[in-house]
Order: C-alpha cells, then structure tokens, then sequence
C-alpha cells in the first residue's frame, strides 16, 4: 500500500509524472496524449485534447455510441420498449446495469426492466434483417401494447444497410404508435458521446412538441441531464416540489416519453450534465425560445446556488422566499453531518475520472470535506466541458463529429416563446448568464493533472504518484484501484450507493466518505509477517 | 410488480427476444483467453465491445479485467479494421507487454469481413509481434451461437496455435475445463490430483480472476496456463474435455492436429456427471479410482439421503447454459426434485435431445427450450402459468424471485449480486454438496418465514 | 410473536436462567471422545443423559452418535454407580469392543460421589480391561462451567493418560483442536500441511461425524486422532493450543507432564485470531509462512474491501462460546461491523476482560455478559430495547429472528435445522470467506426482500 | 445396501437370529436379553420381560424419567411455566427438541418456546438449592406473571435433600398461584415411563377437578396420550369438532393447565397412548366416574372405529349419523391416495421400535399399505402394552417401579358421575369393552419378532437378517440404520413432517411412504465403479 502525501501547501509540479508517462508510449501516441494531459492553470486558458479516437490497443474506460444513445439518455425513459437491433450482446449487457431508477405509477407502463432485441443471426447478417425487425416490432406491440417504441442500431445495422428509419416510419404507420429509430451504431464517434447527440436529436425530432399540455404550475422547468442514478433525480424532485417549482420532465431520470412530449411548454430548462444533454437545451431554445441555464445539483452549496439562480429567474419573492426557507431548513441537517465527517476525513486526496460532468461536479462534494482533488478527467467530454463554452467556436469539426448529424431546427412560430426571450434578454443586462459552462478547468487547483480520456497506464502512474486516498471511476478500474490498496468510488453507478443530488445526496455521500476513508480494512492488506525475516524449515512434513 | 408486463399468455414470437438467457459470443473468448497465463485479451470491434464485457466479467467476479480494443471508428467500420488491429498490436506490446494478445472478432469486424488470420499474419510480417511473443486470433462473429460458442471458439484456436505433438507422448491427461468458475478450476485440479493423474487443465482461471488483494496490482496475475503446457497438450496422452459445447470443438483438434484422442463428458455438476467424470479421468489416466473419492461421494450421497424430503417433488425452473444446465438437471432429477422449465439462449440441437433422455421419464410434465426466443420471458410466463418452488440461475433471476416470490439459488454467468462463486466451487461431489445447501437453505428459509407459527420447527 | 412474553424491560436475575446460551459438561466430554479413533463415549449418569447428549448432537450432525451409558436407577444413586460402571465395561468390551472407553462422569455420579480412577483401576484389576484396551475418565460435573468445560475436561483427560514423554523428541507439533466443526479440523489439516508442518490433531472428529454413505454402517469410522498419535504427542517438539476455554488445559497437562511447551491462540476465525495462529504455527514449527498462505489472506481481504459497505455499521447479536466468539467478534470489528449484544452461558473471567479489549474503543456501546443468566432471554431484551440488523449463533436464535424479522447467520452449536457446518469449515481465511458470504448473504437478501420497488438492485 | 426379501407366504422363523443375537453377550446378558424377545405367536399368551432395567453399558434408546415427566407429559402445556430445577444440561435438552405443536389464541399465554431452569452450581449441590429454586419461581413470577409453575427435579436435587414439594407450597402461598413440583430425577424408575406416572400423579393431585365449568356440549370428552406431535391433535380436533364433539381436554397435546383443571367434567376419556396416561384415566375414574375407553387415531380405519365406538358411547343417533357422514367424507379422500400409493410400496417390510404406543399404532397405517410389520417393540413399555391389559394382575412389582407413588384415590362425592357408572354398565352388558387394551402381539403375525428395549447390536443383526424396507425408530437410531441403506422414519418427531393421525394424517403417511419407499435415491449409494477391477496407474503424478 502506498504511503499518503501531504499537499496543504499546494499540489506539487506533476509535469515530470506527465513525462514518465510518455515515455513508455510509442512516439506517435506520446505525441497524442501529450495534448491531452494538462498541468493546470486556472489563471490562464488552457487547450486540452479531447473529443478525439481513442488509439487502438490502449485500455480505455471509453464505451461505444450505441451505450450512449440507448444506455445513458433512452435507457431511463421508462413508457417505451426499447428495441436493441443487432445481435443479442448489446441489448444484453444494457439490460438493467445502469441504476437508473424510475418509479411508474400502478398501472403505468414500465419496460426498463426487460431487454427487447431482435438477436440478429448469421442469415439476418447476410440477408439483411429489417424483416427480423419489423416482426419483432409488430410482436412486441401484440404482447405489449406500448405507446412507443424505439430501435437501437447496433454495430451491423449500418453496414448491411438496414433503415431502420424508413423500417420505423412503416411500422408507425402500421401500428399507429409512435415508432422511430436511431442510427447508433458502436463505431460512430470517438465515445458514448457521440449517441449521447444522436439520441438527442432523435428524441427532439420524434417526441418534444408532440402534445401540448395546460399550464399546471405557475414556475415549470426542464431538468436536463440528471438520470437519477440512485435516486438523485428523486432527490431533486422533493426539493423542487417543496419549492413549488413544476418539474415537467427529466431528461432522462425518471422519466417518459410522454413527459418529453410536452416538454417544450417549460419556462426554463436546467443543465445538469452538459455534456449528454446540451443539444436538446439548444434545440428547444431555438424552436420554442426555452432558455437554459447550466446548474448542479451536486454539493449541497451548488444545491443552494442552483436554487437560487432558479428563483432569479422566475423573479418572485415568494419563490425566493421558498427557496431560502428550504435551503435553510436543509442545510441545517447538511452541516451537522459535515461537521461530524470532515474532521476525519478533511485533507485527504481524491482523484476523478468519470463522465462528461461527475469529474466536475464532484468537486464540489469533496470541496466541502475539504478533500482535494489533485487530478481529473472526462471519459467522453468534450473541450467546452474542461474549458469552458466560451471554447466551442474554436472547436476543430473533426471527421468523427462530422459523422453526427447537426439538426436544422427552425422557430415553432405557434408555440414560440416570446415572453422567454424578453425575460432573457432583461435578465442578461442585469448580469444573468445564461448557457454559461465555465468547463472543469478554471474551478481545479494549479498544478492539479487534468486528463482526457485516462488510460490504464496513465492510471497506474498518477496512483503511483500521488497515493490517493479516494480514486472515483468505473466499474472497469475499480478492482484495479483497490489493488493498490485505495479505495475506488463508482461515479457511474455510485456503488448501488446513493442518493448523492441535492442535500440529502451529501449527506449520503458524506456518511459514504466516512466510510471510506475513515475506516481502518485497507490496513488489513498487509500481513503482520510482512517484515519478518524468512525461517528455515524445521519441523517440516519432510522433516 | 417489476416485471409488470408479463402475463402468462405465451404467444409464439419468431424475431423478438426478451430478457435473453445467453449473450454474445466476444465475452466468452474473452474469458477463456483470461485462463491462459500471461494473456492480454484484445477485442478487435467498437469501443464499447470490450468495455461491456469487461464490465459485465468485472462484476461478475469483482476483480480487475483487462482488455484492449481495437477502438473502430467509422472510418476503420468503412475501410476495415487492419490499420487498428496493427496499430493496436503495437501499442499492446510496446505499453502493456503481455506475453500473448488474444484477439477475438466482433459482429463489426466480422460483417466488415476483417480476416484476423491475414492481419496478424501482416503483423509478424511487419515485425510487430516481439520474439516469443504471441497472437491468437479466434473468429467470434456475435450473430452466431453465443457466448458459449465464443468460449469454444477461443479454447480451439489456441489449441490450433500452440499445441504440438512431438512424437514425445507425456504421460499426462489434458482436461478441457469447460466454462465454470476460478473455483471449480482449482476444484477440478484437486480431484485430479487426488487420482494421482497429472494433467493440464486449459483454460484455467484460477489465480487470474480470484486474486488476493496485496497492496499491488499484477496485469499478469500467476494463474492460467502457460503456454508451455498448451503446447505440451499435444504430447499428451488422452483429452478428457468437460462440456460439449465449451470443449468439444478443442478437443477435436487436439485429436486432428495431435492425435491426442479425447473422451467428452458433462461439465462434473452434480453426483451423475461427477461419476462419469471421474471413470473419464480414471480411463484416461489409466488409474483406479481411490478411497478418498469414494468417500467424498459417499459424504454426498449422505446429505442427498438426508435431506431428502426437503428437495422432493420440488418444482424448480432453470436458465442458463447447456453444459451446465444438462448435468445439473440430471442431479436434480437424480435427488426426486422437479425441474419443469429449462431454457437457454444458447443454439444446438444436442440440447433438446439430451434433456428429453434425461427428464422424459421422471419429468414429463418438464418444458424445455434452447435457441431463439429461449428467453427468461418465455421461462417467467411458463411460472406465471403454473408455479414452481425455486429458480436457479444468474442474477437476472432476481426480478422473478421478487415478483413471484420464489426462493432463488444464483447460479450460472453472470451473478451481479452476490459473491462466493470465485471462491466456492460448484463441480464435483464436494460442489454438489455446496449446491444441495444452497437450495435447502432458500427451501427451508422460505418454510420457516411462511410456516404458522405453531408450525414453525426447530429441528430440520 | 413466539416469544410473546420477551419484552424490553430488564428486571436483574440472579436465580432463573431463559432460554441458555451454553449447555452442560457431559456432552462436550463426549464430542471430545468421538474424535479419538475406536472410541466409544460413555456417559456415567442416568440414561437420560446419554440420550439427550446423543440425540443433539445426532441432529446437529445428522450422522450416527455412538455411546453407552452406566443407566443408573434408584439403587445405582443410592449405593453408588460402582457396580453399574463395571458391568458396563464388561459390557462394551463384550459386545462393542472398541478400542477405548471414554467415561465421563455427570451431575448425578458426581453428586453421590462415584471416584471414577478408582472404578476405573479396579476395573483394571478386576481384568474388566481386555490386553491392549483403554479406559479413560474425566470428572465432568454438570453444575460446573458447561459444555465446553467437559470438552477441555475429557481432551485433558486423554493427555493425561496416554501421552508420553520417551525423551526421543519428534518434530512435529500438536495441535489442540478447540471445539469447532469436522470441516474445521480438515481446514486445520490442510493449512498446517501447507506450512509443510507434521503436525497431529487432537481431538479430530472428521471422518467421525461427516462419514460417507456407503451402505455399510461402521461403528468405529476411520477418522479420529489415533492412540499412537495421542501418545506421541508427549515427544512434540511444541504445542498451539487452539482457544482457552478448549485446549489450555490439556497444554498445560502436555507441559507438565512431558515438558511440551505450548502456545494458546484463539480459534482462528478471521483474519486476525488467523493471522495469529498462522504465526503461532510458524513459530512453533519454526518454518516461514508460504505465500499460499498469504494468498488465501489476500483473498479474504479481498473479500472484505470488495464487499465493506455492505458490513459497515451493522449491528449485530452473537450468542456461542467464549473460544469461537472471542475470534468471531475480533472480526467483525476488524470489518467495520457493530457486535452490539453478546452472551454465553459459559463462565470465566477472561470473557469479560478480552471482550473489553476487542470491542472497547471501536463498540463503546457494546454489552456484553457470560456465565449466570447471559442468556438468550437477556439478549432478546437488550435487542427489543434497540434492534440489530444480524443475528449469529445457534438455531434457537430462529425464534428471535422471526418474531424480530432480523437475518440470521446460524454458527455454532447446535445446528439443528440446516446443514453445511459439517462440510464447509469456517475456520481460516477461506472459513471466513465463508462467515463473510453467510452474513453478506443474508444481508443481501433483506436488502432485496425491503427495497422499494425502484432501488432494487441489480448490481451489488 | 441389503437385498431385499420377499415374506408374502409368511415371515421366517427368527429363532436363529434370537440366537445369533444372544450368542454375543455376556451370560447374564444373555439371559435378560432372551426374555425381551419374543417369537411371536398370536394364537398363544406369550410373556415378554418388560419395564425392567437396561443393562448398563448396553446401547439404549432409553431415556430417563425427566424426560418422561417434563419433555413428554407436561411439556406441551402452554400456560404454565415449567422450570427445570438441575445443572443447565436438562433444561437445555428438553427445549423445544419434541415438536409438540401448540396453538394459543392472540394474548394468551405460551412459555413452551421457553427454557426455564435453575442451572444449579457446586455451590447449590454443596449447600442446597432451595434458595436458589424459591428465587427463581419469584424471578419468574415477576417478569411473566404466569397462572401456574412447575418443577422439575433433575438428577442432584434428590440426592442433596432439596424439597421441591415444600418450595412449591412456600411459593404457592407467597404468590398465590398455583405452583407444584415433580420429583422426577432422572435415576427414578428404569426409563421415561416412571417420568409419565409421575407426571400423571402431579397433574391429577395439583390440577385435575380446581374449578368446575358449566357443560358447554351435548357429547363432552377428553382425549389422552396424544401430544400433538406435528399437529396430530389439530387433525383429531377437526374431525371431533365436524362430528359436533366438544372436547373438554387434551393430555396434553395443545393443552393448557386451565382445560386440564376442569377436565374431570367430562363424560368420557379416551386413551390413545395408552402408556404414558393411563394412570390419569383410572384415577379420574376412581374419584370422578369418568370411564375410559382405548381408541386409536392412527390409520384411516383405526380412526373410523374409534370414531364409531365413541359415538357408540353416547347413543345418540344424530351424533352417529354424523361420525357415519364424516367417515364416509374423509374416507374418499383417504382411499383416492392409498389407491395412488399402494401400488408403489405394497410388499415392503417395516420394523418398528419405539415409544409405548406407536409401534402398535402406526402398524395399522402400514397394513392399510399393504406394508408388513416384520418385527417390532416398545422403547419404555409395559407387559400390558405387549401382552394387554389382562395381565396387568400378573405383573410382578419390582424395586424400581415401587418407587414411584401410587396415588391413594378416593371418590369426589360432590362431583362423581354416577350417570356415568350407570351408563357404563348398561353398555358393558351390551358388549361394549372399556378399558381394553389388547396390546401390540395378538395382532402381530406369526413369527414376527418382538423385542423389548431394542439395542444398537440386536438393530443392526435385525436389519441384517430382515433387510427391511423402513425401519421406524428415533433420532439416536436415524442415522446408523440409514448408513445400511435403509431409510429410517422417526416415529417420536415424525422427521418433522406430519401430521399423520385421523384420516388426514394418514394422507399424509401415505404419501410420505411413497416419498420414502418408492425413490430412487437409495441405488445412488453403491459407486458405478463398485464392481470395477483395479486399475494399476500409469499417468499417475508420480510417474
């Protein structure tokens, strides 16, 4: 087990780790991941690589499209069967493994639970499988009787020429439900990100603005980009019904499609993971005037700022009133068990790489600890996501991202907003940002390592390094993690843990600090004879 | 009511397959190259290929699972995946170093029409493959069979690739382990060893996917068999190999390229398939069988016949994999319990075939299905239509359990929920025992929760 | 509720014993006896004791249980059980011919005063014992200690008579088994042949009450430590004497008696009371500690750190025996977990002090109490003040756990009503493996049986 | 595993094997031993040794007078506290280990899940236990405030001159309920059967005739030695309660001491083990007038003439009307099942050797299977039980049963039912038999061998000789004769099964016979490899 360091007086220079790093990789990969690893400087604007191909042969946490777009942003949506098409792997391992939790009414449909897949055999493969798919729609209508139904390509799809497309609009037709594909296959884009884009465009195209709905609360927001791992998004719900906010739909935690239907008559949408979700903000403010602002619900100060920039913008005392009322109240639970964990668990050091938001928000959560984050990064983010929105004019179009369709949306001149964009424009004079993603970097500490896309490699010499007391990741590096004697927290799935949103998220996730960092097992990893010196054999069987 | 939506009207679908009892054939080739000392499995697909089955095998065994990808993209799915198999061979030995890389196909590079064979051909050619450094390559096309059929796959071509009679026979007996845990590898070696047989045991996940925890990580844990003993399995004497559809493809090659003859038998689970096991490897290796084994099955036998109005009668519903589900039915069949409902997503007619023999007889009412559409959702609406006592299975099962409310042994791949499969094993006359108590011990917590209370016993 | 009359309110007792968390000396003379190869246990009392020591451990066993009694009548108590114990010797060597009788006494012959040496010796003289036949005693009054004390009564008792110091010193070490399971014994076995230490088990019920069904009944089963082996255990070059209440006495008769110096572990249940007789071991047969060993240490931590927010904070009840709880609750604290409430009905002062020591900063809240009255009754109250979330001991903890609706881990003696103890050891780092998979287990399944219907997990 | 013998033309003589048997033991031994077994010959009186001592060193399956008193008698009675006054062991092992069942109503009292002892130490065998005992009961009374205590003297309490009888009259008078005690040492007696007697004087001077009750039913009974060992007295309570009989008292199975108090108001008792509380029904009928009358409730026919007997008692035609309807409707379910089952086990053979009633009782059930009884035996019986009631005058009191009391029992005159001793002999006149046990051997077949307080030798040689098909005994004896390959059914705990008496419990025997005979679980036993030669190794590791 490696020996703790002590950084209170600020992290040390890692650019001879960075170094040490590349020197194992191969000229030309060494030169790639140089880019994306960044001794950070908040106080200067610094250029991560990220975004681009993964190089073939290095061990990456990254997953494919079709996770992306069927896993991460369809897979929460609880009131449609979603159709993996392909062979039965894909729909299998994304069968159930992503905790998103949901909590259907009685009666109401519920199809997360199961795994629909056409299970594509060889002659599928050699003669094509839109047939297979048709009769798999039309048999899970028969037993089913969904109200929507949607279908995942998977790696193949594209490559035999199956349209899925024209297949769904045909069974649409037929079956007079809502039916739509999605071109996701595994090798599209550089990551999940790239499904996270496609997936929504599909959902803006074929669902928001469906229905209208009357107005059922005077404040009705969106909430994007919370997928209730473990019931954060639940957790958010309570606070904003204690609020009185109307949440009209959760992309995607909790959520339906119904939901997302009348989505668009929102006042506000709320950013939470920017990464998966922004496109859909965007879209929306395009075509129905939506603005949105990037919150986080992760930290219970970020908790607070979020709320109170929610009350900002609806601009009614009564809301704000509310808001403070529920924030003090909540608080008040929040600090005592932080006064209770961060005494035994303040000055430690984490590291983080996971997702396209969780390395960011997280921080936050450790922050009020008082736990340091001495090196993160993203799975599958984007520049914007480490440096800032104000970056994506100057974001290079690769190839990769080429390959993903940029919606043309036009104004919805019936259900524009125009209210929307006056009360944008009066808050923006009085300094109200909207679309503001200030990125990771400028929130982390000089000298902390930022790295895109970290590598097992590059995760045996940053532990190596900086003998973390807290390593956050996956599923994939946790054992890994753990055999250096260092605890691995799950950012994906949270370890079956949480909630960790909002107040109650932190006091669950500083009760779980405790319990990690404050416990004595990883002291058990070494043998008591360890030092002793070796004995000769004496009273042995051949003795 | 999780599973909300099913009902116990079975209707005939012929495309549409939920809640499947198999997946895709990669992860098995995955785990099989695991089971070979000093291997780097290598997922030549998307991304997203490797990351799956990693994390699935991750969570199944709560241990570090390393794999590399050739990381297609669209461009690679266009122009085909040799520059990154290449590529990715590079890097592999330049960076991870591992002695041999197992590369396996996916349903991408296989529908692309990427020849593994040429392209590591071209990479030895180019001089990417270090000296004593190795590539297998195993075509393991998702859309065909399933991940049994990968795992088999995978097994052959390192046979295909390393094996070598030399004219020099070793009088030693080869035993193609089958798809099971780390522990019924290690058990599987301690019965051999007990019948005094030396033997090489491939693939071996022992000390590979059951590592200790030490305060430092291996990448090349001292498991798996080494790649002298794969060799030396063609100067062998004899193949005992455990499951037909795991085993049988290697042990016929082992038998074409080595003429190294072979007996195939079940997987060892359960009291009948442990006996014929055991008089395999007392045939192959020529020995008799000793007390000690005797005895281990007579301890079995002991519990059976004491316990046995516990398990009698009971009706049970199975999923899971051929090689296992075949002999454990039989020992089921063996105790008087019932297995009523069987299905597997895996393919191959020998299936049908075989349960029919065994449970034709003393099971007629039994329901049993392989292949397409042998889904988890066929097996819940056949307990939705008439109910059974006990679910065996992976942890899939869980879903069933809690809305029927039907006491549940995890058993088969993957088990996401539970640990001890790692480390207790299920084969041999010992397994058989651990699985007599985990049934009993479901069976019996569901009487003592449900009895009256001046029911309720005290002795059992 | 079947314990309809427990409530939470504590009234002090120092008379009337509920519901006991310890039994009485005979029968753990018996279980010591029945692990001496051809020995048959007699039981100097009334008949009833015999039976009732027979019949429990008959159930907790399921196998045969062998032994006689001195079936005194009125007469008998009056006179003396003299004549009764002779005659019974006669008897045995007549008709069961063992190779020893183990006599232990009971409250009854102790009361009226039977001196069991000197029935014994004019057995002797009288020429009652066949040549090269062997009757053994041990004082073991019921109203003294309990069960456990009869255990380290009759295993001093056969050090004292056979073992032997000839001045010819054998390198081995013995081992004092403590009272745990015949899988245990086997695990002892095991770990110390990895250690490569020649060792002899005393006492060593395995192939004693785990026999194989083969047909045939053997009233003398093949296992048991042998009297060559007891003997020699005089010329031992050291002792580990496994657990205080158990084995110290008979260490210490080894010492006096043959100059045998010996050391007292704790039964090694856990990691830590492991770790320490693995040392023990090495010390006493003055060889390094194998990395097998280390890696099975590893596995276990493995086990723990993989599996630690499941255990963290739980809080748990334990009732048993000081030699097995001591270890057990040892470990608990070293995984995080809350033993709470602990009872045993066995007496010594040691319980109290070693407990403190365990429990004293990490569970300030813990209670704990042997000897009078620390029985189930007082546990059950302490646990309707303030529930537990895990309960381990003996089957007649079932009743708490129902009325409760606790989990419950059954350890110790009796089992009555499940079976694996005798097979699956829980001694050791793959014993607590196990202890972690039970616990976890169950754990586990009141999470799945109680979580709404959107956090039940699949993954855990 | 023994091949099995086929006895259709009749059983073989077993005189060899009685010799056989013999020839091992000691002389005196032997000579015992050759009295307690007997080659029966039901055209003959024929005299078996019974009740007379175990010979030390001899494996019983005997237990003591404790056991006979506390676990069996008084054990399944509910609202009284039953304190074992001994060492802990007693206490101990009479805990809940004989599957009484027992059904108190919502608030009433239960203490049988309860072990209640004094757990005696040196220092109360050195200078007394009374204190200790009068402690107890106060402990006891203050924490449960029972309506009776009793105590159960174990082995030293008689020995060390501690008077249970004078504690209990102390506490009684102290605390105002009804407390009483048993001298029951363990050594009294020669086996549980002194233990039963003993039981039934306690009971009957303490409990029996405390309060009166008003008639509650035209037809008032009290059903004796049925322990409702797996709910057997649940399945009689039905039939009794369809017929329109009331009964008054069980003794004791689901019994409380409340019933027991006002049982003397019956009309008749019916004796079903007629061993352990026969005494209890000649006393009542001594100072009551209550007759008594031998039934049997195992085996569907049994169970219908016991049925018809008791409804004989009465007269009464509607009450027999409805035994005859009740009959009639049970016996078609019995019947559908044995025709199921007896196909499958006809021809087995059976020993039985337990208890001082079941061994007889349960050879009814057999035949009704077509199973044959080969050999059977009482574990605790009386000449009487084997030889019945007749030779009750001929039996030689010896020393040990001169040591239990004998109640002096006089008439009641306030409450004698001399209706009762008028119906009596008006019946009696008829033909109607009371008190008639005929006992086990008349209605054993020729050459059956009959043996008294079986032992492990004599065990092993009879499954030898016989190679039964089942072979009914006890726990102790469960396993040893199953390593033969011969499953044992425990006739004491049922192997946790049952019910078995009355017609449903006979149901249930059946199928439990076809469980047990008509599996094949047995042929596992012998390895495939049994028969194989040897094989010389070759590829062996050494090699």
């Amino acid at each position: 087990m490696p020996n703790k360091k002590n950084y209170t007086n600020g992290l040390p220079d890692p650019s001879e780790l960075k170094e040490e790093i590349l020197k194992k990789y191969p000229r030309k990969v060494a030169k790639k991941r140089a880019k994306a690893m960044v001794v950070n400087d908040p106080s200067e604007g610094q250029e991560i690589m990220a975004n681009v191909r993964t190089i073939p042969g290095i061990i990456t946490q990254r997953g494919c499209t079709y996770a992306g777009c069927k896993g991460v942003v369809l897979g929460p949506t609880r009131d449609i069967i979603n159709i993996t098409h392909g062979p039965i792997g894909c729909g299998f391992y994304s069968w159930l493994t992503r905790r998103n939790q949901t909590k259907p009414a009685e009666g109401e449909d519920n199809y997360m639970p199961y795994a629909f897949s056409t299970d594509m055999q060889d002659e599928n493969i050699v003669f094509g499988g839109e047939q297979k798919l048709k009769t798999a729609i039309r048999e899970a209508f028969e037993i089913f009787k969904p109200s929507a139904i949607s279908i995942f390509s998977t790696c193949p799809v594209g490559l035999i020429g199956d349209d899925v497309h024209a297949v769904a609009r045909e069974m649409k037709a037929e079956l007079g439900i809502n039916i739509f594909g999605f071109s996701c296959e595994g090798y599209r884009g550089v990551s999940q990100s790239a499904g996270h884009h496609i997936a929504n465009n599909g959902i803006f195209k074929h669902v928001v603005g469906n229905t209208d709905r009357e107005r059922t609360g005077k404040f009705q927001v969106n909430l994007m980009g919370e997928y209730n791992i473990g019931g954060d998004a639940f957790e958010i719900e309570r606070i904003f019904e204690e609020c009185g906010i109307t949440l009209l739909s959760t992309y995607s935690g909790n959520s339906t499609v119904e939901s997302f239907a009348y989505s668009h008559t929102a006042d506000l949408n709320m950013v939470m993971c920017h990464r998966s979700i922004n496109y859909i903000a965007e879209m929306m403010e395009e075509k129905y005037g939506v603005p949105w602002i990037k919150v986080n619900f992760i930290g219970a100060e970020s908790t607070a700022k979020s709320l109170r920039k929610l009350a900002d913008y609806f601009g009614d005392d009564e809301l704000k009133a509310k808001v403070e009322e529920v924030i003090e109240r909540e608080m008040v639970k929040v600090k005592k068990v932080a006064e209770e964990v961060k005494p035994k668990v303040e000055g430690k050091l984490a590291m983080m790489f996971v997702g396209g938001s969780r390395a960011h928000h997280y921080q936050d959560l450790f922050n009020e600890l008082g736990i340091k984050t001495v090196s993160a990064g993203y799975e599958f983010a984007h520049r914007d996501d480490y440096e800032g929105r104000e970056v994506i004019p100057n974001i290079k179009i690769d190839a990769d991202t080429r390959n993903i369709e940029d919606l043309e949306v036009t104004k919805d001149e019936e259900h524009f907003r125009d209210d929307l964009v006056t009360k944008k424009t009066e808050l923006e004079k009085e300094g109200y940002t909207f679309k503001d993603y200030q990125g990771m970097m400028p929130e982390m500490s000089k000298n902390a390592l930022v790295v895109d896309d970290v590598n097992h490699w590059e995760t045996e010499k940053l532990i190596d390094f900086y003998k973390p007391d807290i390593f956050c990741a996956g599923i994939k590096e946790k054992y890994v993690v753990q055999k250096y004697g260092v605890p691995l927290k799950q950012l994906h799935s949270y370890d079956y843990g949480g909630p960790y949103a909002a107040f109650g998220g932190a006091v669950n996730f500083y009760k779980e600090m405790e319990r990690m960092l404050a416990t004595n097992i990883w002291k058990l990893v070494d043998t008591p004879w360890k030092h002793e010196p070796e004995i000769v054999g004496s009273i042995s069987i051949e003795a | 009511m999780i599973l909300r939506h099913t009902t116990k009207e079975v209707k005939e679908r012929s495309a549409l397959t939920v809640n499947p009892a198999k997946t895709c054939q990669p992860i098995g080739a995955m785990y099989a190259a695991l089971g070979v000392h000093g291997c780097l499995p290598h997922s030549h697909g998307s991304q997203g290929c490797c990351s799956y089955h990693r994390s699935t095998l991750t969570r199944h065994y709560k241990e570090p699972v390393m794999a590399s990808t050739s990381s297609f993209t669209e461009g690679s799915s266009v122009f085909g995946g040799q520059a990154n198999l290449l590529q990715a061979i590079d890097n592999i030995f330049g960076i991870y170093d591992p002695d041999i890389i197992a590369v396996h196909s996916t349903c991408l590079s296989e529908t692309i029409g990427d020849d593994l064979g040429q392209i590591v051909g071209k990479a030895k050619d180019d001089g990417k493959i270090p000296e004593g450094k190795h590539v297998v390559q195993a075509s393991t096309p998702s859309y065909v069979g399933s991940h049994v059929t990968g795992y088999a796959n995978m097994v052959e071509a390192f046979i295909k690739y390393f094996s070598f009679n030399t004219n020099e026979k070793i009088r030693q007996v080869n035993l193609l382990s089958g798809w099971v845990e780390p522990s019924d590898m290690r058990e599987i070696k301690r019965i051999t060893e007990m019948m005094n047989i030396k033997s090489v045991l491939f693939p071996d996940t022992s000390d590979v996917l059951d590592t200790p925890m030490t305060g430092k990580y291996q990448m090349y844990p001292k498991g798996g068999t080494t790649v002298d003993e794969i060799v030396s399995m063609g100067n062998s004497m004899k193949t005992v190999a455990m499951g037909e559809w795991c085993s049988k493809k290697a042990a016929i090659m082992l038998d074409n390229k080595c003429k190294v003859p072979f007996s195939l038998t079940d997987i060892p689970i359960g009291l009948s398939a442990t006996d014929r096991f055991v008089q395999a490897l007392s045939t192959a290796g020529k020995v008799s069988i000793p007390d000690s084994i005797s005895e281990e099955r007579g301890r079995l036998v002991d519990v059976i016949t004491d316990m046995h109005q516990y398990l009698y009668g009971k009706r049970v519903a199975l999923w899971g994999d051929p090689d296992t589900l075949l002999p454990l039915v039989e020992f089921l069949v063996d105790i008087d319990m019932k297995p009523v409902y069987i299905v597997s997503g895996t393919p191959g007619k020998a299936f049908e075939k075989r349960m029919a023999e065994v449970l034709g007889e003393k099971v007629p009412e039994a329901k049993f299905k392989n292949g397409p559409q042998a889904d988890m959702f066929l097996m819940h609406q056949w307990i939705k239509e008439e109910p059974v006592d006990l679910l065996i299975g992976n942890t899939y099962g869980k879903y069933i359990s809690r809305d029927e409310g039907i006491p549940f042994v995890r058993m088969g791949f993957p088990i996401l929920d539970r640990i001890g499969h790692s480390y207790f094993p299920t084969v041999g006359y010992s397994g058989a025992i651990r699985i007599l108590e985990k049934m009993l011990g479901v069976l019996m917590d569901r009487q003592d929760a449900t009895a009256p209370e001046e029911s309720f016993e005290l002795v059992m």
